[in-house]
């Protein structure tokens, strides 16, 4: 039953998802039964205009293979503009974090309706499949041997 | 001393002290002369006497606006926090400004950090300021013992030696990129404008990293901070930090560990460069005051030349259009995020 | 056919006196009322029996209780555990193929191609013995079983009923 | 009690106040919803269930579609709340015997048949269902499984005790024989001595939500059903797939328990069959629910191979979101035929065989090893009993006779019916019906409101600041839907080692009654400060759990859930032990999170008492009337410069009423209202605030203040001036729309008379790429047109292209009236259009007939094109002014598809008619109905309660830069003039967080969702 | 079949209009084109048509094919389809009242010659001395050669007999010692039953031809010799 291969890395994903759309829409892949890797972990946010670039590089700090940002389409926000705000914030910081070296596919942004389960179980997919290509991250994190046993 | 700065220094001064004088400022600040060769230090002059020690050279590299604040906060009355300010108008602060320290004062009029009303802006456009660490790398490993500057050159002079530099080939970097030199609000001119410069390549540097590849852009920003020793002066320096608890010193939430870990420093180095989008000037204080040579100007660059191309704006140039991430506009680019994978195509 | 006599009294709005039944729901009621006696016993071998629900009498003519009675009354005959029945069945069965004239207006042929589902359903019974209990079923049923070559008996009811009397003191 | 002889001249003054109760007959999820949405809007409610149980016919679904929602996970939560909501009195085992009265004072004879266990001491441990020797056919499970003599109805029963089952319980046949269960109960709950009971109650209104029963398919000899064993009806199919069904949601097969790998779903088994059947009308959810079975078989099968094949006649996925399910399902390689089979005939194994003929007339075979029987929807017979005791007219199927212009009304005044005893309908349909019911119900008793009502008290809360965190968590089963997939003991093991947990317990289903109140007790006895439950997704059920934590006493916001079914064990079926890691990775993650929260003040916001409504069409006007009836003021806005909109151009419902008298007098009765202000050839500029006070300017500069909006704007006809769909239009005089023929019907045009050929074709726009929808209303539209030509000229010849006809519900009588007059059906597919080609002027139409394969040309003098109903442009507009979300297809998009069918996400907000989906103008009246009474459940209160997880300044951090103010869509920020420093409004503030994101500082942040408690959920999600 | 295209400037439906003006509740227009009839029909396929088509060709008035086809003799009224026919359309009756459209002579010779026979007499035309003849004949065998059937009784003409029983043609012509096993049963049963000399056939093919007067005249000659005799129970063997 288990496909995945026991030697295959599966890499650890920090998904900030907002809770009207997003969320939702992960809801109802399962609903659905859309499968994707098990490699992502759901951090429930009230809106993606809730995400900071801090909280993005925390994830990456913490030891994530990658991140994922997902909120309404635009237009659709809950609450009017969150979403229209933070599309500035990470076109910033996406651009910023790949100037100074760190991977194109560590930080991923989506915009996924609650009534898209499918569209969601594909960006998992896809942000799966470009953070296991790119292999574990380890440019933000620190080396475990530099602490102290 | 060239005639120009003399002559700029002089009218700052006649300002200054007839603001003083008049009773119109409580205090003006500008820069006065250092006590090594090529170093200006930020002066408060408080009276027309202390207006005579007001100076000005091309090696006033700190942006006065970092000072505003705190020296406008001086001459209020102290209250408790939820005490209604006085009545009546509050003391004024005259303030020397080049283009880019004018542009951060809008800025901070923006933010709510500067009363505009407060403030009596002596404008100088300016000639690009000159980086000290060029005209040290012009003359090697030898000491400067005084530093004389005429209209287009400086003349270096050692114990043993006396070099004339072209200035133009030691002014710093964001002088040289500088596409608005005039200063943009100002109550007092001194001297004349020179109006808006076109730079075709005032992105240059950034050009330059980002055509490398991602392993080696992330070799070239390990190998540029790597010297880091966390001292701050870069945020210590920058008007725009003005947190009264920076996030390198919070530890609720902590964001960034304290240590010079080189993960530590790298998350120090992306958020500060990251809190000044859209909002940094360019002003150059934070390289000019690095102990390490650290260029972190190259960081906010990147930035201001993202919020350049993807919004069109450039902070500072008015106090009315509002700081690029606090608004948005319906059809920002968006080409970065995943919006639909090809639909109906399952596995 | 029963039917052609069930409804022609019926729709001609014929006047009549008597009471028009079938001989297979007299051969029930005889057996039930004890008049017949029969026993099964002659069926040493096992011969499994199946039989045809004819249209005219069943689905058009008496329903579901006379294709009971049937049923009935083979079981009686041949012993209970002995009938096989075939699906569909009783008011839902197949016509024969031999219907509505078909044995009489040629299209040899195409009655073949028609009968084609009735032999099937009737082989797959693996009866040995098929019991038609109309003459234009008996008829087309044992022309189709000829014609693609099935292995049983058809016959009609009587025969069998015959075979199991049991003769009070006759003998 | 009142007798009658008492009445005389005090009778009178008696019926001025009419009872501010109401009597609902039927605990499934239409008398469910109506009793909540009256107990909620200020009326007391007698809920009177048949059963041992309430949840009706929906609690023994597996999932229900379009969203492929487990029905038990979104119904339990409304049965939980309806069993413990103070104002509904619910009486299950009890039957009602008689009504006399009138409305607003009914009394109401009730027998409550005895359950022989007293439910105050029963604690459902199920001790005595164990030991009961008597086991019998299980009723809930269809007789697929068996249950004890004494019983729960099902798993998650509400309320949750046991009963015995008097027919079958040793003892109460036989005294002294049996009684094990006395002797084993923990409680002493028996009570053999149980007597039924027959009481009087005294209500206002009475609503009829008595459901249906499937359709018996014994009589069918055809279908093989009693016989062959492979052979089950598609409700004994849903308990084959459900996971507290007979196996256990293992999907097997009847005759050897083997899961079949071949199933066929038979539609139209009693229904639409006149011969057999005895049922001429169309059971309008068999389609989609053969679908989602076939579906959801697909996930079950656990060999992966599983085929799934649908034979039908027509294809009726006419609902919201159907036919897009229709289309995957076909993608996703479920076989649809366009066949009807005679008998099914069994083949070895135990398998069955399908003959079936093709379209085209070719006959193939295939073999199944199960075939469930789509089987149609009747009334009982006990129902209908009760429904002639009552007074209360039932049409010939038996099902309640309503009219289109009082959809939820019964002959009787003051009975109203909802669900499926008025038609076969589904479950959205019947939970608009049901708040449409309540309105009606409520209406008439709107002067006593809250005058037999009682007030929820909740203990108080414990402080929990000083104390370390003491965490509680439930990791929840879900039957299999969690379990089958993921370790939940090894998670709840692992939740157990955390730190600050000092509790942990694995549920089979923690959202049912009897764990939530388990919970409550485990919380004081643990003396627990924070829970996490590990189940579901907190969108359906955090609410719920919150709830719990108050019973509790403790601050319901020191609570987190992992998600771990949604989220984790429904979308990696093949990864069960990933799939468990990943769920204590999630439970980790909670831990972390609910150790950071802190108690939170519970917000309310005081109601403007006055409605906007939006739309000054059928569904709006019927929407203003219903609130200013029951006394609330209303203002309608109509962008246009009179009211009637779409049903303007409406000639008749197809039940023959003329539209306009109807449309005249609901004008005259809008425009004469004292509570209503029409604004006219307005539109809606600008909304701020939030549910309770909403602030809203007009085009016209008019400011409305009002608590709630409903938004009823309407559809547009679509017209195909160019592209695939034109057919002439707009090019030939002679074709017209759909809307365009009514208007020649409404003035009377003699011309039509002389016609001697109209062609009618359907689905012109709808169900095509670029509008992948059913447009619901054309296909019984086009049919009535089309008789009512045939009324006009009974010579004219008639022709309807159609692609499936889809007369759902009783509107299959009209289609086989049509068929019977002599009109001419004939199919086309997408891949063979009609083609319309003019010759000298005259229309040319040819269209292959697929039963004989050949082309036919037609001549019509008259043609009609069923266009699509299409979503207005400037719906996005309005949607983004209330907050409100769309369809992919431009119709806007409610709460939820099932249970929430006529109000938005955003609180306060509520929609009906055309804007919501296409519907016939009977379905808009109740969804109007349905909109003005959930809409009452605001209004009826002086203050509704506001967000808690607000926004909060760390002043000490503050700048005032007031990036935060600028980012904040709601100004729920400001600077404060004296410190200087961003002060939040929590009235306004929704939670949204966009200014904790803006501010540099880390000066401002969300109550319990603050930059740490992220931080330590997204660390805590590393650790391993 | 080939591919020609049906105009329908105005459907004629003759047919169709003449089968609804004879059978009221004939309901062809019900047809919901479901194929359930098609799926459960022996005939389907013969002829190129199917209960399914072969309605659909009367609605869409294609008079002549339907006159034409041979399918109506395919099907053989069984009415299996109606049974089931979510309609209850009963093409059985419409082929029936189809086959009776046809002229005499273009209808199938043996078939109309059994039925023209039983309006005569019987379907296979023995004359009714005949079958009394065979019937005695065979009697009295079974009574020399079976000593315990000496007392076997095959009745004719026994005026008040309780039961009558007809008898199928075919055994008096081809195989009489088919007739044997019934009298028996009725023996034992001690059943007091009677033949008749006349109007004994118990197979009726004017049913088939589809001529109702056909039809009726010879169920009433039934009808009139069962009452004649008296007989309270009439014992159809088919």
């Amino acid at each position: 039953m288990e496909k995945a291969k026991k030697n295959q890395w599966e890499p650890k994903i920090i998904a900030f998802l907002c809770n009207w759309c997003s969320y939702a829409g992960a809801d109802l892949a399962g609903v659905s039964r859309y499968q994707y890797p098990p490699s992502i972990r759901i951090v429930r946010v009230p809106c993606s205009g809730r995400v900071s670039a801090n909280m993005i590089l925390d994830a990456l700090r913490s030891g994530a293979d990658g991140v994922l940002v997902s909120g309404c389409h635009p237009g659709d926000c809950h609450y009017i503009s969150g979403n229209l705000y933070a599309r500035r914030r990470f076109a910033l910081l996406e651009r910023f974090l790949e100037f100074i070296g760190i991977e194109p596919g560590r930080v991923n942004f989506s915009w996924v309706s609650a009534s898209e389960g499918e569209q969601f179980a594909k960006v998992a997919q896809e942000v799966t499949e470009r953070v296991r290509r790119l292999g574990p991250a380890r440019k933000l994190v620190k080396e475990i041997d530099s602490c102290p046993a | 001393m060239s005639s120009v700065n003399e002559k700029i220094a002089g009218k700052i001064r006649s300002i200054a002290s007839s603001l003083l004088e008049s009773g119109e400022v409580a205090a003006f600040l500008g820069y006065t002369t250092g006590s090594l060769p090529g170093m200006m230090q930020p002066y408060v002059a408080r009276d027309a006497k202390e207006a005579e020690n007001l100076s000005w050279s091309s090696f006033c590299v700190i942006n006065l606006a970092n000072y505003l604040p705190a020296l406008l906060k001086s001459f209020e009355p102290p209250r408790r926090p939820n005490e209604p300010p006085p009545e009546g108008p509050l003391p004024k602060v005259g303030v020397v400004a080049t283009g880019c320290w004018s542009r951060n004062m809008v800025v901070q009029i923006q933010e709510n950090q500067i009363d505009r009303n407060r403030v009596v802006i002596v404008g100088i456009s300016s000639r690009g300021m000159v980086d000290r660490r060029k005209v040290q790398r012009f003359v090697g490993n030898r000491e400067i013992l005084s530093m004389e500057e005429q209209a287009n050159f400086l003349v270096v002079k050692g114990k043993d030696f006396e070099e004339k530099i072209n200035r133009w080939d030691v002014v710093r970097d964001n002088c040289k990129t500088c596409t608005h030199p005039d200063p943009v609000i100002y109550d007092e001119l001194v001297g004349g404008l020179s109006g808006k410069r076109d730079i075709p390549d005032r992105f240059r540097q950034v050009d330059e990293i980002e055509a490398l590849d991602i392993e080696e852009r992330w070799k070239w920003f390990q190998e540029e901070i790597s010297s880091c020793i966390r001292c701050y002066a870069c945020r210590n320096v920058c008007p725009l930090c003005y947190c009264p608890t920076c996030f390198v010193d919070d530890s609720r939430p902590q964001w960034v560990g304290k240590s010079i870990d080189r993960v530590d420093t790298a998350l120090f180095h992306i958020l500060r460069a990251y809190h000044c989008a859209g909002r940094c000037t360019d002003c150059g204080s934070c390289e000019s005051v690095c102990p390490m040579g650290i260029r972190m100007r190259l960081f906010t660059k990147k930035l201001q030349k993202d919020v350049l191309e993807l919004y069109g704006f450039e902070p500072g140039l008015d106090v009315e259009t509002p700081l690029p991430l606090s608004t948005y506009k319906v059809d920002d680019p968006e080409d970065f995020i995943i919006t639909n994978i090809k639909k109906g195509d399952k596995k | 056919m029963f039917y052609a006599t069930l409804e022609g009294l019926r729709r001609f709005n014929i006047p009549h006196k008597f009471e028009f039944i079938s001989v297979i729901s007299l051969y029930a009621q005889l057996i039930r009322e004890g008049r017949l006696k029969v026993d099964s016993s002659w069926n040493r071998e096992g011969l499994k029996f199946t039989c045809q629900d004819p249209c005219k009498l069943v689905r058009q003519g008496l329903g579901d209780v006379v294709a009971d009675d049937l049923r009935f009354v083979i079981k009686a005959v041949a012993g209970e555990e002995n009938f096989v029945d075939s699906w569909p069945r009783l008011s839902n069965n197949y016509c024969c193929g031999g219907g509505g004239g078909a044995l009489q207006a040629g299209f040899v042929e195409n009655r073949r191609r028609y009968g084609r589902v009735k032999f099937d359903q009737l082989a797959s019974t693996g009866a040995d013995v098929v019991i038609t209990p109309c003459h234009n079923c008996h008829t087309q049923i044992l022309d189709i079983c000829d014609f693609y070559g099935g292995k049983w008996k058809t016959t009609h009811l009587w025969n069998w009923l015959e075979k199991a009397l049991v003769l009070d003191d006759k003998a | 009690m009142i007798r009658p002889e008492d009445k005389g001249l005090k009778g009178k003054e008696q019926m001025s106040r009419p009872k501010g109760s109401v009597l609902v007959v039927g605990g499934g999820i239409a008398g469910v919803q109506a009793a909540l949405d009256l107990a909620d809007s200020g009326f007391y409610v007698h809920l009177v269930e048949r059963s041992s149980a309430i949840g009706g016919s929906m609690s023994q679904l597996d999932k229900t579609f379009p969203t492929n929602d487990c029905s038990a996970c979104i119904l339990s939560p409304k049965l939980v709340e309806a069993g413990r909501h103070l104002n509904i009195n619910l009486m299950t085992l009890s039957q009602v015997l008689g009504v006399e009265g009138e409305p607003g004072n009914f009394r109401v004879r009730v027998r409550k048949n005895p359950r022989y266990v007293d439910p105050e001491k029963c604690i459902a441990c199920g001790t005595c269902a164990q030991k009961c020797p008597k086991k019998v056919p299980s009723e809930f499970d269809l007789g697929l499984g068996t249950r004890k003599a004494i019983y729960l109805r099902y798993p998650q029963a509400v309320p949750l005790k046991y009963a015995i089952d008097a027919d079958a319980c040793i003892y109460i046949k036989k005294p002294g024989r049996c009684g094990f269960c006395q002797k084993v109960c923990p409680t002493g709950a028996i009570n053999f001595e149980d007597r039924p009971e027959e009481i009087t109650l005294e209500v206002g209104s009475v609503i009829l939500a008595l459901g249906f029963r499937p359709f018996d398919p014994s009589g069918l000899d055809f279908t093989g059903y009693g016989t062959l064993k492979n052979v089950v009806t598609s409700m004994e199919f849903e308990r084959l797939l459900s996971p507290s069904g007979p196996c256990m949601g293992h999907m097997e097969r009847p005759s050897d328990k083997k899961e079949p790998e071949k199933i066929a779903w038979l539609q139209c088994v009693g229904s639409r069959d006149v011969n057999r059947a005895c049922h001429g009308y169309c059971s309008s959810v068999c389609c989609m629910y053969a679908i989602k079975q076939a579906v959801i078989a697909r996930e079950h099968s656990e060999s992966g191979r599983l085929s799934s094949s649908i034979f039908f006649m027509d294809m009726r996925t006419h609902g919201k979101g159907f036919e897009a399910y229709y289309e995957r399902a076909k993608r996703e390689g479920i076989d649809f035929h366009r066949a009807r089979v005679h008998t099914i005939l069994p083949a070895p194994n135990e398998n069955l065989r399908l003959r079936y003929s093709g379209e085209d007339g070719e006959i193939k075979e295939e073999e199944f090893d199960l075939v469930v029987l789509s089987v149609g929807l009747e009334t009982d017979p006990e129902v209908m009993k009760l429904c002639h005791s009552l007074d209360v007219e039932l049409d010939h199927d038996n099902f309640v006779s309503t009219s289109p212009f009082t959809p939820v009304a019964t002959s009787r005044p003051g009975i109203f019916v909802c669900g499926t005893l008025a038609e076969p309908k589904d479950i959205p349909q019947s939970v608009m019906e049901a708040s449409a019911a309540a309105c009606g119900a409520g209406s008439i008793l709107h002067e006593s409101r809250w005058t037999e009502t009682r007030k929820k008290e909740f203990p108080p809360e414990k402080n929990v600041y000083a104390e370390p965190p003491r965490i509680g968590v439930f990791v929840c089963s879900c039957g299999i839907n969690i379990a089958s997939v993921v370790d939940v003991e090894e998670v709840t093991q692992y939740a157990r080692t955390l730190p600050g947990v000092v509790f942990a317990q694995n549920n089979l289903f923690t959202c049912s009654q009897d764990t939530i109140n388990q919970m409550v007790e485990t919380i004081k006895k643990e003396g627990l400060n924070r829970v996490v439950v590990a189940s579901c997704t907190p969108r359906t059920h955090e609410a719920l759990f919150q709830e719990t934590l108050r019973e509790a006493g403790i601050n319901k916001f020191l609570f987190e859930m992992a998600n771990i079914r949604d989220q984790d064990s429904w979308v990696h079926q093949k990864w069960p032990d990933a799939a468990t890691r990943k769920a204590k990775d999630l439970v980790r993650m909670a831990v972390a999170k609910v150790r950071g929260d802190e108690p939170l003040p519970y917000n309310h916001v005081s109601v403007t008492k006055r409605a906007l409504v939006i739309g000054g069409g059928v569904a709006g006007m019927v929407s203003a009337l219903s609130l200013a009836d029951q006394g609330f003021p209303v203002c309608l806005v109509e962008r246009k410069d009179s009211l009637g909109g779409h049903a303007r151009k409406f000639y008749r419902t197809w039940q023959g009423r003329p539209m306009q008298d109807y449309l005249e007098e609901l004008v005259r009765r809008v425009e004469t209202h004292p509570e209503i202000d029409v604004q006219l050839g307005a539109t809606i500029e600008h909304v701020e605030g939030s549910v309770g006070q909403f602030r809203t300017r007009l085009s016209n500069g008019f400011e409305v203040e009002h608590g709630v909006a409903i938004v009823a704007v309407g559809a547009e006809s679509f017209k195909p001036r160019s592209g695939p769909w034109n057919y002439l239009y707009g090019k030939n005089p002679n074709v017209h729309t759909l809307l365009e023929l009514d208007q020649r019907f409404i003035r009377d045009d003699e011309a039509l008379k002389g016609l001697s050929q109209a062609v009618f074709i359907h689905c012109v726009g709808s169900r095509v790429p670029e509008r992948p929808y059913c447009s619901r209303v054309c296909c019984t539209h086009a049919i009535d047109q089309a008789l009512k030509l045939k009324e006009l000229n009974p010579e004219m010849d008639i022709f309807m292209l159609y692609r499936d006809i889809r007369t759902y519900g009783k509107r299959e009588y009209i289609y086989q009236e049509a068929r019977e007059k002599g009109i001419v059906f004939i199919r086309y597919d997408l891949d063979n259009l009609p083609r319309v080609n003019e010759q000298d002027g005259n229309i040319v139409v040819d269209v292959i007939d697929p039963i004989i394969d050949r082309e036919v040309r037609l001549h019509p003098d008259l043609l009609v094109l069923a266009s699509a109903v299409r979503p207005r442009d400037d719906v996005g507009e309005l949607s983004k002014l209330f907050k409100c979300t769309m369809t992919e297809e431009g119709f806007l998009l409610e709460a939820h598809m099932k249970l929430r069918p006529v109000d938005f996400a955003t609180d306060g907000v509520y929609l009906a008619g055309l804007c919501h989906y296409p519907k016939p103008v009977e379905e808009t009246i109740s969804q109007a109905q349905a909109a003005a009474s959930r809409a009452s459940l605001v209004l009826s209160r002086d203050a509704v309660p506001a967000e808690s997880v607000t926004a909060v300044v760390n002043v000490m951090k503050c700048t005032g830069c007031a990036v935060c103010t600028q980012v904040c869509a709601y100004h729920a920020v400001t600077i404060d003039k004296n410190s200087g420093k961003a002060v939040v409004d929590t009235g306004l503030c929704k939670g949204c967080g966009a200014c904790v994101a803006g501010c540099r500082s880390d000066a401002i942040t969300i109550k319990n969702l603050g930059n740490e408690q992220i931080m330590a959920a997204v660390e805590a999600a590393m650790e391993e | 079949m080939e591919k020609e295209i049906v105009d329908l400037s105005s459907i004629r439906a003759r047919v169709k209009r003449q089968i609804e003006k004879a059978v009221p509740d004939a309901h062809i227009d019900y047809c919901l084109t479901c194929g359930l009839c098609a799926s459960g029909c022996p005939a389907s396929g013969i002829e190129g048509l199917d209960p399914r088509k072969f309605l659909r060709l009367l609605v869409l008035g294609q008079d002549q094919e339907i006159l034409e086809t041979n399918w109506i003799y395919s099907c053989t009224m069984c009415q299996r389809c109606r049974y089931a026919c979510p309609m209850g359309i009963d093409v059985g009756r419409i082929v029936y009242e189809i086959r009776g459209m046809r002229p005499r002579e273009k209808r199938p010779k043996n078939l109309q010659r059994s039925c023209d026979l039983q309006k005569q007499s019987n379907s296979t035309g023995i004359p009714n001395e005949d079958f009394v003849w065979v019937v005695n004949d065979v009697l009295e065998e079974v009574r020399q050669n079976e000593p315990q059937w000496k007392d076997l009784q095959a009745p004719i003409d026994k005026k008040g007999a309780l039961y009558y029983l007809n008898q199928n043609a075919k055994e008096p012509t081809v195989e009489p010692e088919e007739m044997v096993p019934l009298w028996k049963i009725l023996h034992v049963a001690g059943i007091d039953w009677t033949y008749s000399s006349k109007w004994w056939d118990g197979a009726n093919y004017c049913l088939f031809t589809g001529d109702p007067e056909d039809w009726e005249y010879t169920v009433r000659k039934q009808a009139e010799v069962v009452d004649e005799l008296g007989c309270r129970y009439y014992i159809n063997t088919e």
